[in-house]
């Protein structure tokens, strides 16, 4: 039977292609140029990497999702499997969706355990044509995957152009390894279109949709809003998935930040012996009028919890990145997950509650993190900006970052020494203007503006003091300034359906599965109105928004409801009329899980 | 802004320091040490060390953890910025410091829990980043402020109040700093004045991270009738061992002994201090003779106070980063945002 | 006029003394006495200490209050003050209700400070006459607090003989002692026998109140349940107000656990290097089967927070102390707070939650720490005392500790070496019984029993996986153990008011303050029922009690209503039905808040 | 129990030990690092070690913190019960463990990112407690795990995939532990197993901490070609930095380098051990020159290995705390329970 008449019909530019592999043998590349190539032929693309807790030698898959509609969340379908690794050869061919294509080295071929009736197989020599035409092993393992790359250019039908030229570019300058690659590309590109009947039913087409489109991950993103938000410490501890944020704010440093002449350096980064010490860095620096910031992730902020509680008494600004990964404990490192919420809003012991931002693609997570100093500094208190392992380590489709020069910084209420001279009085934690935020002062202004930082008992004055009131007089004020923050923080994104009597509530990287969702089921006669919730203290527009409907579903990748309890517990709206829909298996969320939920809520019997 | 302002009475009397400062100005809150706390003979030392080389105290930031010790920041230069944080975890905030406003002189006053158990690591990593600090340990084998556990300095042997008698080796914040690579490696005895202002000024002006370990004795809780603690002897009361809710009156310990001779040290910034020698043969620029002498000494129950190792040389923390040399906190911020035309042509790379 | 006349009506053995003393000066070994002297008369007493951070030179406080009825909890009132410390006449002074006695040391006469008419101000020279009876300098001090000691015998009719042998008790070695001692209450009740009209109209009259009743503090007696549920392995790092708790261990550890004749210990006390070292400690010794467990206070907590997720996940049994102090951050570590209650439910990043246990007097101290130890086993999980530093710290009346010889330790579902051998198989983190518990082994029981303990993914064999199905298994069965938890766990003490609308739900030392508030309202008409929280999660019979009523009071020592939170998150009660009765200024609650609280409700306009 | 279960095969032909076991028992499950990882390296000698020496592997408890270093006691002793510690942080739960079960031998291993900078503290002080067990550290001076980033133990000078020079003075577990009062040092290199077996046989029969710093390359993030670590030049093979996502096919480092005399150190329980003499002159029992030998031999890039210093003398935790010979954890609940009468009589002092 062809491939052709096995497959479901046509299905241009929608469809969903995983790749599994083993890690260390160079696939990551090669996948990453497939979905660059799509993405240069103008078709929207989403991708996701799943890759394992280790350096070499275990299965990992890439899916690639080609979205015309650009839905960019996983669909949970999968229509073409690209089968590298024969130790899980088994598991990907079963996960192929029915009418799916399953493409492996047939170098060995695998008659009895690939085989299944409702899909197409098709064999690839990949291996044996690398080892006839390269004769270092090197280069026989790693071409393997520019030739499976080349295979599925004929499949689908890609622009050979395009992909030459990515080829091109990435080895400018090592002449040798750009013909091999292109060697390999040919070889598998050839193969395919003897073998088969290319292209497949399921291929791509040239669109126009990605103009004005970047593919970048959120970590990169938000590093960026490090650079241009004006940071100059960085301090941290390597912890998957957080890593690439440094990484790349140092990269972009050493490109914007170093004098050329001199070599002087206008940041500076520190690699911290541990979490504990990363966030004492960045308060030591903020405390000094540095922008700082550390990027970590649940085990991190774990051990950082002393020192946030601290930041929020002593009233210093601080940002923080949560990528969050699978919990509880170590979990799963190179998984994703929703679920440091609760321990955000509330780190460390005492009567303590925290600035959250919840960036849902990579262009809030450059405005976000922009916002988190801004935020931080105004407020005088540490700013978490919540990302996760999908939306921080994720190439992800988006408009264009964009910058706009007239943007100064807000430092905040920061007197200066000329200020300090002509003022009568400074005192450290006084409530002068009624927002519950105080006036500061950096070390060094001159001796009127003297104070000491303490997570001690303190007075308004900034003494130290045991005295029952006067504790209570500055947790009091907390309180108010908290109340001024949820007047400060970004508002929720709504999509309102005036008929609509359900509303979902959902947050960060759930939102295009979230969308899509809504979509579908509006198609179903389901509708939904739609509100991502942006930031934590909630703003009076989002009880607004709860409150315009009898029914919400509250959206999230965790375990324990963890937004939903912050709703609960943050808004007057009734808990009762609450539902969860909750994906916490360290995968991204699909459409697919919410949609289901929602029909089976409809199908117990409550009207949409 | 401390619990219990201190009345400033300025002497018409007083002398005066080239900025024209009285040492009223170096000084800070009332203590609420115990009376005769070595802790609080060090905050002398600071506040004259201080106030003769001519610091204006709002360039100097100090900073502690917790404990007795990490009290003291407040008893001194009560004109300059402080910085109390949690336990253990000064040292970050320090490094933090300095990476934003390097101009500062940044003194950090610890204890021997403070730094040898909770803050070990960081303590560690902060002198092998050769932070640009002074960095004072008030050592006095407990910890005072929770009422007198053994802290990790305690020598074997020592018998806390309870009766317990310590059998665990001692951790030495020198030996250690001197294994570590230390560039400043010094230590003092809060009793001697003498030799710890000059020591204070050294370290203040050491470009890299400047270590004093101070023997700094705790009268309420370090009962060393029948300790091996080598500075036992210079207690000159002898307090029975009684419920801790009765703190007996005493003086603070003073010891003047075995001052050398003179030998001048040029610091990084060309100023020189004058040190009292250890000994006629003793070269505060041989790491490994210094750790030698230390150690055999220490078999010999003795400790040897002084500077002990000093390496101007090694790039402080600014140096190795190739930071500019105004503070970060102060560049521009055209200076650090690329603006929108960089931001076009960084898109290129995402397409 | 004469003290009589000024004064209330006679007021026997139902006031209060507070003493205002400098640390460091030996005040509290003589309020100790004062205190026990009374309890030794039948009469019920209340001390509570007001200390500072610090040891030596700053204000101090011990209240006692002398409660017939045994309300032990403070009144509100203030109606003897003893004023030892210049620096803080004026606040004294200040703080005595009207008709009260103001006692000073007359020494130093300060007529234009301590001043007020509608209070009797009594002068005893206290140190004129210690000067001149006593040589040395130690002495002089000392015995001031002693002479005031008698001063208040004769005052107060205290019992002379009850006061002497206390003295001869303490120092019946120290000859010398012993009689100055005796000297200096001799010239204090000779003084003011001479000088006042003696005994005032408020005094102690014997009774018989305090037979069947020990006076002790919450950490000795969660250091008895300690060493009575047999934990050999105790580790810590000291920290205001918890380090008691150990010190108390180890003192009846050398008591009850050495040989006598080999000197070998039957225990193991750990002084750790930090917090996070002496959780890790109590992890490793109860991975190998011993009992062990740590005390701490918030900073400890925050900083044991990573640890904490990984017992969870783990499944590692876990004994925590945290005797609260006042929070955020250091906060005010001489004073109590009920501020880790949501910090210690939800430590951790990533979905987590851990069982607390919340004692409201010595005798639940002692028999919620032996349930701790069966619950921990039993459950494999973190079991967390909820104490806080007015309970752990303060001596409280109580009843005689008692013990039943035939407890056994549930030490949970462990296999021994012949139940492996019989077993077909083992595998670590399956349900085998359904309630979500699995097996577990020690290490050195042999090859069959081997596994690998792990905070990160693993599956219900126990073996290390990245597999979102096996992750979501095991995590899904830690929902279900949760669920046993609820069932296994103490219930509320409840005092149901068949006609009541309204109830009281409390928690830990908040229990006189409430109790008596109950009453006092039942007094004025207002009928409350009351519930008092022992433990987290809730069980049934918790929502029970709320849905029996319409509204709910919540009194609780924090800032952000924190048991209010659990209860709005954790049970299906309407949260608006809820209404918080919040102190949190660091003194322990009085009865006045509670009562004030409802009152101000009921007038508010809703019938009780 | 592991990702990927090693098929057990048994070769007739296999030598027994005295338990009558084979070397396949001492095996744990396949490694999931990196072809020619030294960490692997150290696998199999560990393996070979316990096989020698006789021990049940049920009478072991393996242990290790996080790190690809920390993944190894997955590779080895399957039969025996492992802990995965959170990162930096095994020391205390190997304390914990030896408390309560004083008669395991405990063998922990870590890396130098998860022993010398987040688990500096508590790595110090299980070394002062003097803790039960045998902790190797496999030395890359780099994060593995998290791709390469430099760790406290990276030399000067030691450039990075990416290109980075370390600048910072580097962190010597066994200059470290000389200095803090160690009483077993050693240091190792992973591909020389005739090497680390005895020592590694001499560290598990050490009564108290024994050290054991392994060299351990790292195949895919320390590209030594412009390092001065100087373990460099035994790499066989020359990988240009790639992209991070291709690992090249490697083989594990080996050398057998500078072995002298043989000598018997005597253990604890009696039993003896051989070891290569790290020189003629060289005296295992004299920690400063142990010290002074090592630093002299390091000035001049080269590092000392072999068993570097033994002291059976000093007590361990167990000696310190005067805990029974049998486990705290199997003492009888009635040796524990002071039982009703005891607490009748307890009530006494607190009426
Ligand atoms: C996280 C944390 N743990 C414990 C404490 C309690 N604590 C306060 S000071 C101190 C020890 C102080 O000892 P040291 O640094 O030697 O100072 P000293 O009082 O002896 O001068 C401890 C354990 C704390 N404040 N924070
Ligand atoms: C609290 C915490 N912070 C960070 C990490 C991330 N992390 C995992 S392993 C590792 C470093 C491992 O380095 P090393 O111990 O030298 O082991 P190697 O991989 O080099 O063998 C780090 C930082 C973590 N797991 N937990
Ligand atoms: S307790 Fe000791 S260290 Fe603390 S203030 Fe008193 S004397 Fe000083
Ligand atoms: S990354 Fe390095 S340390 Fe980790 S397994 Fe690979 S070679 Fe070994
Ligand atoms: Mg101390
Ligand atoms: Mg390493």
């Amino acid at each position: 039977m062809s491939a052709k008449s096995r497959m479901k019909a046509s299905r241009i530019n929608d469809f969903v292609i995983r790749l599994a592999n083993v890690n260390g043998t160079g696939s990551a590349s090669a996948n990453g140029l497939l979905m660059k190539t799509i993405f240069r032929m103008g078709v929207p693309v989403m991708g996701k990497n799943f890759f394992p807790s280790n350096i070499q030698g275990l299965p990992t898959w890439y899916e690639i999702r080609v979205t015309k509609d650009k839905h960019l969340a996983r669909s949970g379908e999968i229509d073409i499997m690209v089968a590298m690794n024969v130790e899980t050869y088994q598991q990907d061919l079963k996960s192929l969706s029915p009418g799916g294509v399953f493409l492996y080295d047939s170098t060995w071929p695998r008659h009895s355990v690939v085989n299944r009736q409702d899909v197409t197989i098709l064999g690839v020599p990949l291996a044996k044509m690398c080892n006839e035409h390269f004769s270092n092993a090197r280069a026989r393992i790693l071409m393997k995957n520019m030739a499976y790359v080349g295979a599925l250019a004929s499949l689908l039908e890609l622009d050979r152009e395009v992909i030459e030229d990515a080829v091109h570019r990435t080895f400018a300058t090592k002449q040798a390894l750009l013909q091999a690659n292109m060697d390999a590309i040919a070889l598998g590109a050839n193969y395919a279109s003897e073998h088969f009947d290319c292209p497949l039913p399921t291929r791509v087409e040239p669109m126009n949709e990605t103009a004005g489109k970047i593919m970048i991950d959120g970590n990169t993103a938000s590093a960026l809003g490090c650079l241009f938000a004006g940071a100059t410490v960085g301090a941290w501890y390597p912890i998957t998935p957080s890593t690439s944020l440094m990484d790349a704010f140092k990269a972009f440093c050493e490109r914007y930040r170093v004098d050329r002449e001199t070599g002087t350096r206008n940041y500076c980064i520190v690699q911290a012996e541990d979490e504990l010490a990363a966030i004492g860095i960045v308060l030591g620096a903020t405390w000094n009028g540095a922008r700082a910031f550390t990027p970590t992730s649940g085990p991190g902020l774990s051990l950082m919890s002393e020192f946030i509680g601290y930041a929020y008494f002593a009233e210093l600004p601080a940002v923080l990145f949560d990528v969050q990964r699978v919990g509880p404990s170590t979990g799963m490192p190179t998984r994703t997950q929703q679920a440091d919420i609760l321990s955000a809003a509330y780190a460390s012991h005492g009567d303590t509650r925290h600035v959250l931002l919840f960036p849902a693609n990579p262009n809030e997570c450059f405005e976000l993190s922009v916002a988190a100093f801004d935020l931080a500094d105004r407020l005088q208190t540490p700013v978490i900006v919540m990302l996760d392992l999908d939306i921080g380590m994720n190439d992800w489709m988006c408009d264009d970052l964009e910058w706009d020069d007239r943007y100064r910084p807000d430092r905040g209420k920061v007197l200066s020494a000329s200020e300090l001279e002509s003022a009568e009085s400074f005192y450290r934690y006084m409530d002068v203007d009624g927002d519950g935020i105080p006036y500061r002062t950096y070390p060094g202004v001159g001796r009127k503006g003297a104070y000491f930082v303490r997570g001690s008992g303190h007075n308004k004055y900034g003494g130290y003091t045991e005295d029952a009131d006067e504790y209570q007089e500055v947790v009091d004020r907390l309180v108010r300034k908290w109340e001024t923050a949820a007047t400060l923080v970004p508002e929720p994104v709504m999509q309102r359906r005036k008929t609509a009597e359900w509303g979902i509530v959902s947050v960060g990287s759930c939102d295009y599965a979230v969308a899509e969702a809504v979509e579908v089921l509006a198609r179903e006669g389901i509708h939904l109105s739609y509100m991502r919730i942006k930031a934590f203290p909630f703003s009076e527009v989002v009880t607004e928004f709860l409150n315009q409907h009898k029914r919400i579903f509250v959206v999230e990748q965790n375990r324990d409801a963890q937004l939903k309890s912050l709703l609960t517990l943050e808004t007057d709206y009734p808990k009762e009329r609450m539902e969860s829909i909750l994906s916490y298996s360290g995968l991204p969320i699909d459409r697919r899980c919410v949609v289901e939920a929602i029909e089976a809520s409809v199908a117990r019997g409550e009207a949409a | 802004m401390t619990f219990i302002a201190k009345p400033k009475i300025v002497h018409k009397g007083l002398s005066r320091n080239a900025l024209g400062l009285t040492i009223r100005d170096y000084e800070g809150g009332m203590s609420t040490l115990c009376a005769g706390c070595g802790h609080d003979s060090v905050t002398s030392a600071i506040v004259q060390a201080f106030f003769e080389l001519d610091i204006p105290p709002y360039q100097v930031a100090k900073l502690s953890g917790i404990g007795c010790s990490s009290k003291t920041p407040a008893y001194f230069l009560d004109a300059s910025h402080g910085f109390n944080a949690v336990h253990g975890r000064m040292p970050s905030i320090a490094t933090g410091a300095s990476a934003a406003n390097r101009r500062l002189y940044l003194i950090g006053v610890s204890g021997d829990g403070d730094s040898l158990s909770i803050g070990l690591g960081q303590f560690s990593h902060a002198l092998r980043r050769n932070l640009d600090m002074l960095y004072i340990i008030e050592n006095n084998g407990v910890y005072g402020l929770t009422k007198g556990q053994f802290s990790a300095s305690a020598d074997v042997g020592t018998k806390a109040k309870k009766g317990e008698v310590n059998e665990q080796q001692p951790i030495d914040p020198v030996q250690m700093a001197m294994a570590q690579g230390g560039t400043f490696v010094a230590r003092g005895f809060s009793g001697d004045k003498d030799q710890l202002v000059p020591l204070i000024k050294a370290g203040i002006k050491h470009k890299g991270f400047g270590l004093i370990d101070v023997l700094s004795p705790c009268v309420t809780f370090n009962d060393h009738e029948d300790s091996t603690k080598s500075y036992a002897y210079t207690r000159r009361f002898f307090h029975p061992a009684v419920h801790a809710d009765f703190v007996p009156p005493a003086e603070e310990i003073k010891a003047a002994y075995d001052d050398g001779e003179v030998m001048p040290v040029e610091m990084h910034d060309g100023s020189k201090i004058l040190l009292r020698k250890v000994s006629d043969q003793y070269s505060v620029h041989n790491r490994g003779h210094a750790l030698d002498f230390i150690r055999a000494h220490h078999r010999r129950g003795e400790i040897i106070t002084g500077l002990l190792y000093i390496d101007e040389a090694e790039p402080d923390m600014h140096g190795i980063s190739r930071t500019p040399d105004e503070p970060l906190a102060q560049v521009p911020f055209g200076d650090l945002c690329p603006g929108s035309q960089a931001m076009e042509g960084l898109q290129e790379r995402f397409r």
